[in-house]
């Protein structure tokens, strides 16, 4: 075993485990939770592939802001001890069986192909590039992010206020 | 595609605003002082009812005062208001002395009104310093606790007792001022005086504290005597109304003092502030009148003859004295026997509690904690 | 590179070492009596009044949102900014000024926007009378002691 | 699986106990938990003058952090049930001041028909502080007893732990 | 604009004063009494001698009395005492006080006529159990005191007595035989 | 600790072979736990007893002095206390994540001393991200401290988890906009680099570099006060309200962990300040010894780091606590909008007048600042003599009692 | 006013309800009869000349020999600084009387004391619960003949005297 | 970093988007359903800076990253925001129920 593999397999772990019990759990307290735990494995990975500021990024914008908006929409929204709030719209041997087939198909293309991939160099220091990335081949994407996040600022405080009043 | 084990969530128009969280704050609670206990029915952070549940300390003190006697019934009203006991004692003993008649020796009054007038102040001391630190500052509180301790001293010299002083009683006071008591008390003050403007630079002044008091749970004047607040309370409504000027007894009418009221000088005429404000403008007015006592008491006796099995005639007396935290009556029927017939206590607290829900309708939970505190409400004057 | 990731790692699972090292020597050491009055919720001495799972302010969820936009924002300046000094020594400070400025003055409006709308206060006003029925009901039924079993 | 009360008896297992037991009545949380009057000499015991916490011993909300709760004051018996109940939620090691006269028997209170005369009715009392009230320095040498008491205790050396 | 700016200033200078006010307090002497060991003095003998602590009975001066158990309100005195018809003396042959249940009042302490039954500034008793908090001032039964005519002859009684009276001295005495109506004005 | 791993393994990435990255994984381990186990417990344990002796000092008490010299074990004696206290978990709790909440925090909170400097050549690592990966891993004590909460299923504890998470992540938009003035004048998000621009004298911090980064000082510190739940920020634990905020059902150790990441916490808040305005571990070279030089900036960073530790507790025992609709009025009124501009003005300044050396105005402006944040303290020293002055209070200067 | 004028003008409106005006040691009072309270008291306040707008203390006292329970009301007036005292006699075995609540807010908690502690109803009252007592316990403490019950929830009140 | 590869990243990613959609599909709580958006969209994401990392531009994959968790923050925001609407104004948060509202 490799070194890299000590760490990969781990860190995946975590992701899966994470994203399955997102998908599997019957409370959705938890499932938010586990959600926590898949973004931090993805993070792992992140880091493995040298993005070191997406890792970042993924822990400041998914674990600092989305996981506790989720949570907090979720304690808004249900009372927990109902079983009811998670049952389900699809049966879950046909949805099992369509996700399953789907990863199934994926995993067997992958490894047919075989991007086995070179051994790879010491990753390098990003922060730098892609602020420079956002300040010429990015410019404009880079700007139009603040509209849309003007949008949604906008968008959603209208939207969640309407009730209040 | 399968539908099976659906239950619905049938409840219709559950919109965010309409699922109340009970709480319940005590009886044991940090800021509940003593044991109060308040049913908060709060909409995330703001109150929308409170419903205060008291008699968590009832010790039947109106009825044991049927079992013990005049003289023996003193000890007790120690621990009515156990923060100002000297006002209990001295209701006690102004309501038995009307009973009977009795007149009480000059150097008597004063000595009440100077044994009084310290316990106001440390009464008021753990009142201003328990609202801090309900507010969250600490310091205050233990600060107004170390000069608190200060006044201990002196009553402890004075009567033997730090909290259940039993000082007065009938007919007069137990003890004279020991040697050298006068001049404690005065260098006391004097260095007390200055340390209450300090207490103002640290905390009474300081934007956090004035914006967490200001303009919160103001009771209107009008509220306020419908609701029977008395004291600082009322006071701070802008009622300017004070027992030791209005309906004076002691000797008060020969001292000269100033009543504070609320001016809504932050926000709201009668809010937070103005009824913190009052108790800590008090605190001076009381050194202004301890000065003039100790400068105008005179020689005598300290106690009127009283007969040690005390047997006032039959008859009903209502009395009422401003103890620290305002107006408390003291209703004693007779029936000319050596035990009293009924003794009621109405107290500030009891009425202030009472007033409580109506205070804290549409305030947030932190400020329920404020209120409480300015209204200086403590559990043993609201249960007896 | 992965010599400094690795370091995460290794604290995060140093972090997760120590509270189970802490926990684990306590268990060794410690007492454990669990019994149902111990194991109950703790309520200022009361027996709880239903579960604490229940819905609570929006408020809350407002910040949150709001706080996301920001964040959001906040990650997309870190890289530019790390190197908006060495645009500067080039000579082309006014290019990437003018574009954090642009960036963080669209966000401002927000900002501006959401403050006019008063979204960020607290909403106080409740209904002067709501009813209080049922807060007495229960401070009548907790108050008779019912289920207290006897001492 | 404690090593509680499992080592045998001997000069280094004892020390240890010792050690553990310093340490442990040098760190006396107790509850905020006031009733009457002798709470406020109880606050005075943590104010300034009298100042425990020199003794470690500091004042906590809930009842899951505390090892120590001081009834400082009267018990009536409405409050005896919340009581109990505050008691029971203590995790162990737990132990009780009675403060007071009311406390230690009802005291002046005994007269009265809402009180519960004295707090060993329902909790185990270790220590019984005189005074009505006690002054902080009485409750501060209840306080020192308590802490004998403890010292007097085993922990991980076999027997019980030495409690009445 | 103006208030938003007047805010910031308020907060600044009022938050300023108060750090000035508690860091002026790093250089002020704690007032903290280190009781018990850290000390120069015992706490006990810089209280008042007023002072109710817990209560004390000099047997040698008490007189049988039975004043203070009668004038207790919640009967914390326990007093046995035998009259022997021979000698005329009183024989006492129990005199507890349970300080678990005394409220410290003082009130069994004025009627003594020797000054006998005395509170003293000790505050220390805290007692693992209840039974300990039960002060027994007689072990075997003692011939209580009379009172004498003259001086008191023995020496060590007679010192007894003098801290006695000396108690006494200290209550307030009620306004001379005047009617009660009346004392205030006349003795004023 | 690159440097070191270096020496002692020699050059090259990880990843590699499996031999020499076990043995840097050793390092790593024995470095990290040095620092896990040896600083930051140490720093968090004596900071809770630093604290109750300022605050005890500050009123007039004397604090902890019992066990060991002045009471300095207090820490330890509360460390074994609770690790022998019962576990208490609730039968109404949510068991899993009430037991997994401590890890969270608790690993939160150790991971961001990894981008912690001690001095110049000691750092355990000197991420690229440095700074942007501090607020990072904080959101997982957010995380952490809402689970908490809601695991509890006791309304205090949820209401608090609620007030906290709220808390942090409002006042981490305040916090990192204060940051940005620093890192545009730095030009790297890098700890070691923040402080490498930087020099020893006050006038070489970047908090007297101009009238901007001189303001975000405060807006930083402020929000960092809030993010680590301190006073005037203390909601979520106000023990007034809310009994022990989301800790209230944690008992014995469990509950001393949170206690622990909050001491810590308060270090990592003194350390970043240092880093970001005060010129870190910078001291001037007087002697060319490495290790004692070495030695001399780790103590430098630690006092530096420390003092901002002693004004939190400072602060903590006067102020007050806010309200939380103020708590969101101070975050989003004030603070956001004054970071705002000073992230605008910085970089016009920068744009417009440079760095000190580049431009005459940019060098003056830095000592006009130092010596407008000298007058400041001059003045404040006034007022202490005058309350001083005023209470006429015995005086005592030593230390200890 | 003076006692003797507060009365006359309560007579005027109260006529025979009202009963002499009593003045020994105490304050001014007279009896009023138990269906004229409410109107007694509202008069009281609302008259300009009377403007009793503080209700200072309510109590009970219960005269077990005369079979009576009386409810005492102490009025003050804030305005022009006087007092007057109302009494209502209720019979001992079914005391009622309609509250006052509605003049003066403070009665509601009085009469809740008063009921508590006496057992007399109020008739109309909001909120007539157990005050002080747990709401399970039994009878009335301020009645001359209350028994202490043995023991509650199982915590008896005796003590064995230590001496 | 020998023996894993772009294969062992895309595979992880696959099981994640699986997951994912399996969430998306079961669930009736709308919230659950976007949480496993959430899935779905860190999966693209590993994709996207795993075949990045394997390729000579490296930084556009993250880039690219970037803008999504952008999105996916926005995305979050703007639905957690009409759930809320949805349950306030009518007490659910089924998605079944809520098709047949007509809002
Ligand atoms: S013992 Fe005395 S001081 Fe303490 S609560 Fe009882 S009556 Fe009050
Ligand atoms: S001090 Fe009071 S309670 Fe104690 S024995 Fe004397 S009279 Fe009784
Ligand atoms: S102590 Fe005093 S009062 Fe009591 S019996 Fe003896 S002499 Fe009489």
């Amino acid at each position: 075993m490799q070194a890299g593999a000590l760490v990969f397999y781990p860190v995946a772990a975590l992701a899966i485990a994470g994203a399955a019990l997102v998908a599997l759990s019957t409370n959705i307290v938890h499932s938010a939770f586990a959600l926590l735990g898949m973004l931090v494995g993805v993070c792992g990975l992140y880091l493995l592939l040298g993005a070191d500021f997406v890792a970042a990024v993924q822990l400041l914008i998914y674990v600092g802001g989305v996981v506790v908006l989720a949570l907090f929409a979720v304690m808004l929204t249900h009372r927990v001890g109902d079983p009811v709030v998670s049952n389900r719209s699809v049966g879950r041997l046909p949805a099992l069986s369509i996700c399953g087939a789907g990863a199934a198909c994926c995993l067997v293309v992958f490894w047919r192909v075989g991007w086995q991939g070179e051994r790879l160099a010491e990753p390098v220091a990003t922060t730098a590039a892609i602020g420079d990335s956002f300040l010429k081949e990015y410019v404009l994407p880079f700007e139009l992010a603040s509209v849309v996040l003007l949008a949604v600022l906008v968008g959603a405080v209208v939207v969640s206020r309407k009730e209040l009043k | 595609m399968g539908l099976e084990g659906i239950e619905v969530e049938v409840e219709r128009g559950g919109g965010l605003n309409t699922e109340p969280m009970i709480l319940n704050m005590g009886p044991q609670h940090p800021s509940t002082h003593g044991v109060l206990r308040f049913l908060v029915k709060a909409d995330g952070e703001v109150i929308r009812a409170v419903v205060p549940d008291v008699g968590y300390l009832h010790r039947s003190i109106e009825k044991i005062a049927e079992k013990v006697g005049y003289h023996g019934f003193m000890p007790y009203t120690d621990r009515v208001d156990y923060l100002a006991a000297m006002f209990c004692n001295q209701g006690w003993a102004m309501a038995c002395e009307k009973a009977a008649g009795i007149e009480v020796p000059k150097r008597a009054e004063y000595l009440r009104v100077i044994a009084a007038e310290f316990n106001r102040i440390a009464s008021h001391l753990i009142s201003v310093g328990s609202m801090a630190m309900d507010i969250g500052a600490n310091t205050p509180f233990t600060h107004a606790l170390r000069e608190r301790e200060k006044i201990n001293d002196l009553l402890e010299a004075l009567c033997g007792a730090r909290l259940t002083y039993n000082y007065m009683c009938i007919g007069g006071v137990t003890w004279d001022m020991p040697p050298g008591f006068a001049e404690r008390a005065l260098d006391f003050i004097e260095r007390f005086e200055p340390l209450i403007d300090e207490f103002n630079d640290l905390i009474s002044y300081n934007k956090i504290y004035v914006e967490r008091l200001a303009g919160v749970a103001a009771a209107s004047a009008e509220d306020a005597i419908n609701y029977n607040l008395v004291g600082p309370n009322l006071r701070g409504s802008g009622v300017r109304f004070d027992l030791r000027r209005d309906l004076p007894y002691s000797v008060y009418p020969e001292l000269e003092f100033d009543i504070p009221v609320g001016r809504g000088e932050v926000g709201t005429v009668g809010d937070c502030f103005d009824r913190y404000i009052v108790r800590v403008l008090e605190m001076k007015e009381s050194c202004r009148i301890l000065r003039q006592c100790f400068a105008q008491i005179p020689d005598g006796p300290v106690l009127a003859k009283v007969p040690r099995k005390f047997k006032p005639p039959a008859g009903e007396v209502y009395v009422r004295v401003e103890s620290a935290r305002g107006d408390m009556g003291w209703y004693l029927v007779s029936d000319g026997s050596e035990m009293p017939y009924r003794v009621k206590i109405r107290t500030g607290s009891f009425t202030a509690m009472a007033m409580i829900d109506k205070l804290s309708r549409g305030i947030m939970i932190a400020d329920l904690v404020a209120v409480i505190a300015s209204l200086d409400v403590i559990a043993p004057e609201v249960d007896r | 590179m992965y010599f400094d990731f690795a370091n995460v790692l290794v604290f995060l699972l140093l972090g997760i070492l120590l509270c189970a090292v802490m926990l684990g020597l306590g268990a060794l050491l410690r007492p454990s009596k669990p019994e149902a009055e111990k194991l109950g919720t703790y309520e200022c001495g009361e027996r709880p009044l239903g579960a604490a799972w229940i819905n609570f302010n929006i408020r809350f969820y407002i910040v949150a949102m709001v706080f996301l936009i920001f964040d959001v924002e906040i990650a997309f300046i870190y890289p530019v900014a790390a190197v908006f000094e060495r645009w500067v020594a080039h000579g082309q400070g006014v290019f990437a000024l003018v574009e954090i400025l642009l960036f963080i003055g669209i966000l401002f409006v927000g900002l501006v926007y959401v403050w006019a709308c008063r979204d960020l206060e607290w909403l106080k006003g409740v209904p002067a009378k709501a009813s209080d029925r049922d807060l007495r009901e229960v401070a009548r039924e907790s108050s008779a002691a019912k289920g207290w079993e006897a001492i | 699986m404690s090593l509680m009360h499992t080592l045998p008896d001997s000069v280094i297992t004892t020390r240890i106990d010792d050690l553990i037991n310093w340490m442990r009545k040098s760190s006396l949380w107790y509850m905020v938990f006031g009733l009457a009057c002798c709470a406020i000499e109880l606050m005075q015991t943590g104010g300034p003058r009298a100042d425990i916490d020199r003794f470690g011993t500091v004042p906590r909300a809930t009842p899951r952090q505390s090892d120590l709760i001081i009834i400082a004051g009267t018990l009536t018996l409405k409050m005896a049930l919340r009581t109990k109940l505050l008691y029971d939620q203590m995790p162990e090691p737990k132990y009780v001041i009675s403060m007071g006269s009311c406390a230690n028997c009802g005291g002046l209170f005994q007269l009265a028909y809402s009180v519960c005369d004295g707090v060993d009715k329902i909790i185990p009392v270790d220590i019984y502080v005189p005074g009505c009230p006690p002054r902080p320095e009485a409750l501060t040498e209840g306080l020192l007893k308590l802490q004998e008491k403890m010292m007097r205790e085993k922990w991980l050396v076999k027997g019980d732990r030495g409690r009445a | 604009m103006r208030g938003y700016l007047s805010n910031i200033r308020e907060a600044v200078t009022t938050v300023a004063d108060g750090l000035a006010v508690t860091f002026s307090h790093l250089v002020r002497k704690p007032c903290t009494v280190q009781y018990p060991d850290r000390i120069p003095r015992p706490v006990q003998q810089t209280l008042p001698p007023r002072y109710r602590g817990i209560l004390d009975v000099d047997m040698e001066i008490c007189t049988g009395c039975l004043a203070c158990e009668r004038a207790c309100p919640i009967n914390c005195i326990a007093i046995e005492i035998a009259k022997d018809k021979e000698t005329k003396t009183t024989l006492i042959s129990r005199f507890d006080i349970d300080i678990a249940k005394c409220m410290y009042c003082g009130l069994c302490t004025q009627p003594c006529p020797t000054g006998a039954i005395h509170h003293t500034t000790e505050f220390e008793g805290a007692c693992e159990s209840i039974g300990g908090l039960v002060r027994r001032f007689v072990s075997e039964p003692v011939v209580a005191y009379k009172p004498k005519k003259g001086p008191e002859p023995d020496a060590r009684v007679a010192e007894v007595l003098e801290r006695g009276k000396k108690y006494l001295d200290d209550f307030a005495k009620p306004a001379s035989a005047q009617p009660a109506a009346s004392t205030g004005e006349a003795a004023g | 600790m690159k440097v070191l791993a270096q020496a002692l393994l020699g050059e090259g990435g990880l990843l590699g072979s499996l031999p020499r990255d076990l043995a840097a994984a050793l390092l790593m381990f024995a470095v990290g736990g040095i620092v896990v186990f040896g600083f930051v417990l140490l720093v968090a344990g004596v900071t809770s007893w630093v604290e109750r002796r300022v605050w005890a000092r500050i009123q007039s008490r004397v604090g902890p002095n019992r066990v060991g010299p002045q009471g300095v074990l207090q820490w330890l004696a509360d460390g074994v206390k609770n690790l022998l206290k019962e576990d208490v978990v609730p039968a109404a709790a949510d068991r899993f994540l009430f037991l997994l909440a401590p890890y969270v925090v608790v690993a939160g909170f150790t991971a961001s001393f990894v981008a912690i400097p001690f001095a110049a050549s000691f750092i355990v690592a000197d991420l690229d991200i440095g700074i942007l990966y501090i607020t990072a891993v904080t959101s997982l004590v957010v995380a952490g401290i809402l689970m908490a909460g809601w695991a509890s299923n006791n309304k205090w504890s949820l209401l608090g988890g609620m007030r906290s998470a709220a808390q942090i992540v409002s006042y981490e938009v305040p916090a990192a906009l204060s940051i940005f003035p620093v890192v545009l004048m730095a030009g790297t998000l890098s700890m070691q680099g923040i402080i490498a621009g930087q020099g020893a004298a006050p006038w070489n911090w970047y908090l007297f570099n101009n009238p901007f980064s001189f303001l975000a000082f405060f807006t930083f510190f402020i929000a960092a006060l809030a993010e680590g739940n301190r006073t005037p920020f203390d909601l979520p634990e106000a023990e007034t309200e809310l009994v022990a905020g989301y800790c209230t059902e944690y008992s014995g150790m469990r509950a001393l962990l949170f206690y622990l990441a909050e001491w810590g916490n308060l270090y990592v808040i003194g350390a970043l300040v240092t880093t970001l305005f005060l010129g870190g571990w910078q001291v001037p070279r007087i002697t060319e010894n490495a290790l004692l030089l070495s030695l001399l900036q780790f103590l430098v960073f630690f006092a530096k780091s420390y003092f901002f530790v002693f004004v939190a507790m400072w602060i903590r025992a006067t102020l007050p606590r806010i309200r939380v609709d103020q708590l969101m009025v101070v975050c989003w009124k004030y603070l956001v909008p004054i970071a705002f501009f000073n992230v605008a003005g910085t970089a016009l300044w920068l744009a417009l007048v440079g760095l000190p050396g580049q431009s005459a105005l940019a060098s003056g402006a830095r000592w006009v600042m130092t010596g407008i944040g000298f007058l400041l303290l001059v003045v404040f020293a006034r007022r202490v003599v005058y309350h001083i002055r005023r209470a006429r209070p015995e005086l005592y200067f030593s230390p200890v009692i | 006013m003076d006692a003797a004028a507060i009365h006359a003008r309560l007579k005027g409106r109260l006529g025979e309800k009202l009963g002499e005006l009593e003045q020994e040691r105490g304050d001014p009072c007279a009896r009023v009869c138990a269906d004229a309270i409410v109107d007694a008291c509202r008069f009281a306040k609302e008259d300009e000349e009377l403007g009793f707008d503080c209700l200072t203390n309510q109590s009970g006292v219960d005269y077990k020999d005369k079979g009576v329970i009386q409810v005492v009301y102490h009025l003050f007036s804030y305005r022009h600084r006087h007092g007057f005292v109302f009494k209502v006699d209720l019979p001992r075995d079914n005391p009622r009387v309609a509250t006052v609540e509605g003049v003066w807010k403070t009665a509601n908690w009085l009469e809740r004391e008063i009921y508590d502690l006496l057992g007399v109803v109020f008739e109309g009252h909001s909120d007539l619960r157990r005050i002080l007592m747990p709401e399970d316990w039994e009878g009335y403490p301020l009645r001359k003949d209350f028994v202490e019950p043995e023991q509650y929830h199982g915590i008896s009140t005796k003590r064995e005297s230590l001496i | 970093m020998e023996g894993i590869g772009l294969n062992h990243f895309l595979s992880v990613s696959a099981i994640i988007f699986a997951l994912g959609w399996y969430c998306v599909l079961t669930r009736r709580n709308a919230i659950g359903i976007l949480l496993g958006i959430e899935l779905i969209l860190n999966a693209a994401n590993l994709n996207f800076v795993a075949f990045a990392r394997f390729s000579d531009r490296p930084i556009d994959g993250q880039i690219f990253t970037i803008f999504i968790i952008m999105l996916a923050a926005a995305e979050a925001a703007v639905g957690l925001a009409v759930i809320l609407g949805i349950y306030q104004n009518f007490g659910l948060t089924d998605v079944e129920q809520t098709e047949s509202l007509r809002l």
